[in-house]
């Protein structure tokens, strides 16, 4: 109990932004057409590959020589960056049939 | 006052019905009616008697009302019969011939002439022109499609398609414009033409495509009737109009310019290059005809064209076109009847216009 | 670092702005831009703002970047139209791994003996569990889409090994917090269980659901990401990752809406039919169209061919449907109507009916005009016309209409029927029309389903 | 084979118009025309010559043909004179009357009779019976209007305001729907009364209003077609209809049983309830008329009631109907003649209903 | 406290769900309670969370809140609905008072001798600059929208002394902060000055303009109590201020859009003319309608009758004057069409276009049926009619058309009229009609307004 | 400079979530119908009564016998009070024209 109560007055401004956040991401997106869903679900997919920050933290704090490290985090970047690139290429393509004709 | 009908010599309408009898007779007015004169209208005698009016003869009631209405000017006999300084009130067409109007003036009575109204927004209740019209345009598609030996609309059926019929409205005035909606309605492609700057707009308004010949002039001073063209207009209108003439299954033509014959449109050469079977309704046909074939109460077939020459259309509607025309009446008389007294005054507007005659001398000019 | 965390705040902005502008048809590629951009910015500021350590390796970083960006690049060129979500679903996958690879760093990074109840740990570990889950979740989605795992695996009693599976990663997970230390066989342990759990998690969820399913693990991706960022106090991770979590979760239950499941239905049901009811023993499928598609489909199509039938002057929507057509009109569709004999009731029913609408007449195609015109159409709608867009006409012998000549709509991209039921028409006789790869069926009477499209065109 | 047509008796259409003409010769067939046969319908010789057929006395024609088309059946002389089982394609109603299908037989002719075409979707376009009641029931409306004193749109205007015409049809089959199109395109409120279950959604498609008698009988297995009530559905039928005849502008009746005498739905009663100036248009006339006091082909006044007795309209609409009829015999024709060979195939389910006389036989029964 | 600040967070919610409901008619009276409710909430929790100090002075609190609650409610329920506008502008000065309250109790409880360049005293400041802006400024507001200010006082180059005003006040605020303790009368001074800024803001604005300053303004109060919040560290505050000023300053702009003004013209440009145009010298004023406006009214009205003239029929627009008489009726509203004897140019061309459209003959009244009915009628909407309309047909006698019967539409709740100029009609002479007080226009092509207002109402 | 450095370190949470709260507010109401103007105006400017809180909290601290506060925090509360109630009130009775039909 201590611990939670603890932790919560700690991250009570953390706490605020995800709360925020949440709200954002819902309000943002509510209205979306259905032939839009997918789109959208590729759109965000490739947001979520932002975990490659951390591999990238990890990467530049880790030692130079320690290779695990190195080649662990060496495969994280590049499963994101797949996804990061890949989503957002994969995104692109799929809104091509939005293009706007001419009038 | 005493307010007469009669029957009119040949016409199916009559220029009183008994909504109006009823009124009359309510104000104090003594009406009297010759027997019959409502039938071909389906307004029975009976209708007539249970609204307050009095049957009497033909002569008794020329002889002793102070008021006759009629649908077209009595003949000369009648007249004749007729107390002094009586009133009559119809359609004397003053600007046509000035024949009936000389006789009235002659017979020292007095004449109001219903057509004479000036064409003003006030004045639209007694417009008898634009009700008559009106009914012309509609007839005339009734008939055109009654004679044509193919259907109006479009239509698309398992046994091949039937393209819609292309109906030519030549004038675009009151009648043009019944006659455009009425075309529109049964699914024909309607044009239309005339000299009006304002018909285009009109005629769009309808839903119909306006042909438009440039050059056109236009008086503003003439009471929203039209004018007579130059001729490189004639001209620019009959190259225009022969090309449309020769698609067209239907023509109706209308034009009328007021105090003079009627614009001669239709030339026999465009006639010439009509499909046979199609049809012409001339209602412009009793003041000269727009087409140069048409003869005034005739069909002619020319060249496997039918032409009809029918200026009075609205007779063939006789019920409907005699109550709006009493209607009209009713309407008019608001100006000059104060309760059961007449009163004639020729500042009025309306009047000014409307009187052709006066204790038998001609006003009009 | 103040101008980092306003950096990393621009960032954040610019993907919130992508997001939004990503759920409306006309700004969805700006927005798309928009969030490739703020990703840009979050990695180019992770690169080279100042740290402690100085040994940056940044080779090894430019290494995986360009592996993993040559990748993902490649693929998502080379990607067919129609396998673009099992990509998708691959991609969402290795996001995952991603995640999961950093916990799996991160508690090896422990030093031993610290004490394991502590906020870092449990979001290491809460991170390792949705990581794990989305990963194998999403590599057994992306197999089932393409056809390499079978649909039909029935797991007998999925909810229960589901339930226990969950239990199984709990217990295992408050036991590694109860040790004195990092206990890294544990761990590897809980690693196994959570893969295991993502596979029978995913498993007996059928293939018609498959993008419901994407779409919430690609959500847990995003919560995933947030909870790696905890573990590194990254606030663009924390706040990219929730925001992909929550518009991923509203983007499930939208996907759901519009499929007429509940994401109950989908992840506990777990039966393996699928979202879409199956027609007769021959495997006829009716696919159902919603208004959004339609809408959409029709505003940005080029060409679009109204077949109108007696449904049309059953519902009497002749008018509605004049003002469909200039609804489309507007948005710069060509729009044509075409006009089978005998459709309707009476010879020239149609012609009656849009003639009251005040339908040009030059817009009316006639059947040969009209079968020539339908291969270069992209969009067909069947307004309540049945047997005379019945191919059967033209390909069964033994059918009652065979011979009769018939508007040939499955030329076109996309037909689109509009009706109340599944009813025959006058003939009485079944209609493959309905039941074609390209056919879509939209329910009800017509001239509501008629106001409720222009609506949904008007707005989208 | 040589195909022939000849003038019709009494009738202003023609069986086949150039088109089909030229379709026919192409494929090797001799064709030969008595001159003058389409002039009627707007089809001079000169198209038929253009169209590879050649000009013969009627006696000729008739005697060298192997195929006679008509409209109508030839006359009993006509007959006399054609080459031994030589084909005739035209509308015998032999359900109506055997009469002609006997004499066909008599002289050892054969006979198809295009109204026996069963009205099955694939035979559609063959179905002389659709065209040509398409056409009775749009000209039936615009024959009613220009009968009727009274307009049919409703009008607003500054005379007065006129009530839409109220419009009642009998009978919604292909005459009774195409009637209650054209007189709603007029502006008339219209409403109908059938038998069959599935005229209420028609007419309602259409949209005017359905008059519901409870208690009809339907007969699926009649083909599509109406089949004779109960004694106490027509007394139903008949007080509600009273009720809106007596309401009604203009009544247009189309109701038929096949192989009976027309149902007699308008009593006498009914016609003294309606309002002079009113119009029925009876197109069951030639089957014994759905009203008690129309007589086919006559125009009767009845208490100042217009009833026009005509079953025939579609012939006023000459150039059209002859397009139409012409069109389905081509369809038709491509069931039984393959080039330029006859094949009646007499299980093919149309030739089954079809062929009335084979060689002298009668199979209709 | 956690436990506080969540119930402060739930609040939050509250409020800003409150105000989404807000901006929906729907669901405007739910939005309104549910921030309410939030109010309430976060009033709660603020009294009663534990505190170093133990002297709550409850009965102060209870005075001050029964006294002003009592006020405002009372306020609140008397006001005319004409004078709410007004009423709203004094009650944000009054929060805006409080705001610069606080931020003088603020600064006198500053110790003596504290170092003056810190953050907390900055905001102290800030908070008191925008609070008195805000109350100084309402209040003239106020007093221009109720009559008692002339609303054409005209102070010379307003731009120029607002200028003036902005640099003294915040030189004023720099020489505070650099003077080695709290200087009280310093502070007076800038009071004053902040107070008379507000005044000389908000005085050269016209009183057209006015409804966009007291939403300006209320932004002002929000940013003010967000700053208030900064000083207490209170989320509550600084969310729910900053809520408010986000959304007024939106509201703000949108505002000006509807009015066809930039908010930079009505602030900087301040000239004193209104937004709406003054037509002619005899003070005749034409009222433009906007969209939004028009389809709440016309959507949420019992009663609406159509008068359709020529322009109906030049604009081609009976297809989409049906489709809106649809729309309103699935609404739940009873149209009606009014039908003048000679609408359009020949008889029966109403009659016609109307017929062609499917309009029922039932829904169309005759002139005197029409007349009866006006005046139970919410809105009449005059589709491109004008003769028919105009009432100088009845109350001048020098009029052309005096004594022609005309349809008596100023019966009426409120008289839209569709046109696309001031141009009279066929008769050509002026119609009073439009310059009536509720009478409002909307100019454009029939048929293209008549779309766009469909569309709105289907949306709104 | 570093005054300023300073405080934004301090307090970027706080800036997150102000940022966050801004963009919250504008996507809100970034729909609204013109004729709801007015009544969202009212509704935003009842809310901003918030400030109420301060007032409250000031009070709260004062001390007993600081009449001068007290009266000051007494007027603060009335008058945020007064716009707090007065404004979900009158914005209350805005909203009455918008109740809904019975269909
Ligand atoms: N043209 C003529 O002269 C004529 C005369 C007699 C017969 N026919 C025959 O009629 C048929 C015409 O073909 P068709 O394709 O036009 O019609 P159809 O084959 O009869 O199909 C009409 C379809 O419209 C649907 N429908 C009915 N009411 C609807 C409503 N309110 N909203 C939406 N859909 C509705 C019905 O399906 P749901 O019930 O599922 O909604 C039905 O399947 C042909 O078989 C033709 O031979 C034609
Ligand atoms: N009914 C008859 O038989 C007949 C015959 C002849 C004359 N008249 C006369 O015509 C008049 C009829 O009165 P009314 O009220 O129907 O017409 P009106 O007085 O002529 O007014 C029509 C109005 O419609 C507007 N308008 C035109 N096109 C438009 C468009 N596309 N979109 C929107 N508005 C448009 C015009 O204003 P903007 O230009 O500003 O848009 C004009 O003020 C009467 O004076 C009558 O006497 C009637
Ligand atoms: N009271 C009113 O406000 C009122 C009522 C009815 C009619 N009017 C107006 O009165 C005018 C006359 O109407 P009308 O029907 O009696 O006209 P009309 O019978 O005199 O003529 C019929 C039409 O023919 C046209 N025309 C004449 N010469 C032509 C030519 N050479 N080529 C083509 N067209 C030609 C005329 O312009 C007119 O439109 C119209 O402007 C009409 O709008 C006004
Ligand atoms: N090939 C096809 O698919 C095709 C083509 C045309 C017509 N049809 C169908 O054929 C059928 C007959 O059409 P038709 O026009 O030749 O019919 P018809 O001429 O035989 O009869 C006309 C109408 O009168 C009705 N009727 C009979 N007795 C009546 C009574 N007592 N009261 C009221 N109404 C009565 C009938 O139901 C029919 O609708 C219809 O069902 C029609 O849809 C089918």
């Amino acid at each position: 109990m201590d611990f939670i109560y603890q932790f919560i007055s700690q991250h009570i401004l953390m706490i605020y932004i995800l709360s925020f956040a949440i709200l954002l991401g819902m309000e943002v997106i509510s209205k979306v057409p259905t032939v839009l869903h997918t789109p959208l679900m590729s759109g965000a997919n490739a947001i979520s590959g932002v975990v490659i920050i951390g591999a990238i933290i990890l990467i530049r704090r880790a030692d130079a020589t320690d290779y695990l490290m190195l080649i662990l985090g060496f495969l994280g970047i590049s499963l994101a960056m797949i996804n990061v690139v890949g989503g957002f290429a994969v995104t692109d393509r799929m809104l091509d049939m939005f293009k706007k004709k001419k009038r | 006052m005493k307010i007469g009908i009669v029957k009119e010599q040949a016409d199916a309408r009559v220029s009183v019905v008994p909504d109006l009898v009823r009124q009359l007779t309510a104000a104090g007015n003594e009406f009297l009616f010759e027997p019959g004169c409502g039938h071909l209208a389906n307004f029975s005698d009976q209708l007539y008697f249970d609204a307050g009016a009095t049957e009497k003869s033909r002569r008794e009631v020329l002889s002793s009302c102070d008021i006759l209405i009629s649908i077209y000017p009595p003949a000369l006999e009648d007249m004749a019969s007729m107390k002094a300084n009586a009133l009559l009130i119809s359609q004397f067409q003053p600007y046509f011939s000035l024949e009936k109007v000389n006789e009235v003036a002659e017979h020292k009575l007095s004449a109001i002439s219903l057509d004479m109204i000036p064409r003003i927004t006030i004045a639209q209740s007694m417009d008898v022109l634009s009700s008559m019209a009106s009914i012309a345009g509609y007839k005339a598609v009734l008939m055109a499609a009654g004679y044509l030996p193919r259907y109006f609309p479009m239509l698309t059926t398992a046994a091949g398609s039937i393209p819609p019929a292309r109906v030519l409205i030549i004038g675009a005035g009151v009648a043009g414009l019944q006659a455009i909606a009425t075309a529109r309605r049964l699914g024909a492609i309607v044009e239309a033409s005339d000299t009006r700057a304002a018909a285009k707009e009109e005629v769009q308004s309808l839903g119909a495509k306006f042909i438009e010949v440039e050059g056109a002039k236009d008086d503003k001073s003439a009471g929203g009737y039209a004018v007579e063209q130059t001729e490189e207009f004639k001209q620019k209108q009959k190259a225009l109009l022969a090309e449309r003439a020769a698609a067209a299954d239907v023509i109706i033509t209308t034009a009328q310019v007021r105090g003079k014959a009627a614009p001669r449109i239709i030339s026999r050469e465009m006639v010439d290059q009509m499909k046979p079977g199609s049809v012409i309704i001339d209602l412009a046909s009793s003041t000269g005809g727009n087409c140069e074939m048409s003869k005034d109460k005739e069909t002619v077939i020319y060249n496997g064209v039918t032409i009809i020459g029918d200026s009075d259309l609205a007779a063939t509607v006789p019920q409907h076109a005699s109550q709006l025309f009493s209607k009209n009446v009713q309407n008019f008389l608001k100006v000059c009847l104060k309760e059961k007294e007449l009163e004639l005054d020729l500042n009025n507007e309306i009047l000014k216009s409307a009187v052709v005659v006066y204790e038998g001398q001609v006003l009009y000019k | 670092m103040p101008i980092i965390e306003l950096l990393y705040l621009i960032s954040i902005f610019l993907f919130i702005i992508g997001l939004k502008r990503l759920s409306h048809p006309d700004t969805a590629k700006k927005g798309n831009l928009m969030a490739a951009s703020a990703m840009a910015l979050a990695i180019v500021i992770t690169l080279f703002y100042p740290m402690e350590t100085t040994n940056n390796n940044y080779l090894w970083i430019v290494a995986g970047m360009l592996t993993g960006g040559s990748i993902g690049y490649i693929a998502a060129k080379r990607v067919k139209m129609t396998a673009m979500p099992e990509m998708v679903s691959l991609f969402n996958g290795l996001g995952g791994a991603c995640s999961m690879l950093i916990a799996v760093v991160e508690f090896f990074n422990i030093e031993a003996g610290s004490s394991m109840l502590d906020g870092q740990i449990i979001t290491i570990l809460f991170a390792l569990l949705v990581g794990s889950v989305s990963f194998s979740g999403s590599i057994i989605a992306w197999g089932k889409l393409n056809g390499s795992l079978r649909d039909t695996i029935v797991l007998p009693k999925p909810q229960i090994i589901n339930l226990v599976m969950l239990l199984a990663v709990l217990t295992m997970g408050i036991l590694i917090l109860l040790q004195d230390g990092p206990n890294h066989s544990m761990f590897l342990i809980l690693l196994s269980l959570c893969l295991v759990y993502g596979v029978t998690f995913v498993t007996p969820i059928g293939g018609g659901d498959m993008p419901v399913v994407i779409s919430l693990l690609n959500s847990f991706t995003g919560i995933a990401a947030a909870i790696a960022g905890l573990i590194y106090g990254n606030n663009v991770m924390i706040v990219g990752g929730i925001l992909v979590g929550a518009s991923g979760t509203i983007l499930t239950v939208l996907m759901c809406k519009a499929m007429n499941r509940s994401l109950f239905n989908v992840v506990i049901g777990g039966f393996s039919g699928s979202g879409i009811s199956s027609g007769s023993d021959r495997e006829q499928i009716v696919k159902e169209a919603t208004l959004g598609d339609l809408a959409i489909q029709l505003k940005y199509s080029g060409k679009v061919m109204i077949v109108p039938g007696y449904g049309l002057a059953v519902a009497q929507a002749q008018h509605t449907c004049h003002e469909l057509e200039l609804s489309l009109e507007a948005e710069g569709v060509d729009v044509k109507y075409a006009i089978h004999p005998v459709a309707g009731r009476m010879p020239g029913h149609m012609n009656v009916l849009l003639a009251e609408a005040d339908v040009p007449y030059p817009k009316l195609l006639e059947l040969d005009d009209a079968n020539q015109q339908l291969a270069s159409t992209d969009v067909v709608l069947v307004i309540g016309a049945n047997d005379v867009v019945n191919p059967s006409a033209k390909e069964d012998p033994g059918s009652p209409i065979y011979g009769m000549p018939i508007l040939e709509v499955e030329q076109a991209g996309t037909v689109i029927v509009l009706k109340r039921s599944m009813n025959p028409g006058y003939a009485g006789i079944e209609n493959p029309l309905f039941f074609g790869e390209r056919t879509k069926m939209l329910f009800g009477d017509a001239k509501d389903s008629l106001h409720k499209l222009i609506n949904e065109i008007n707005n989208a």
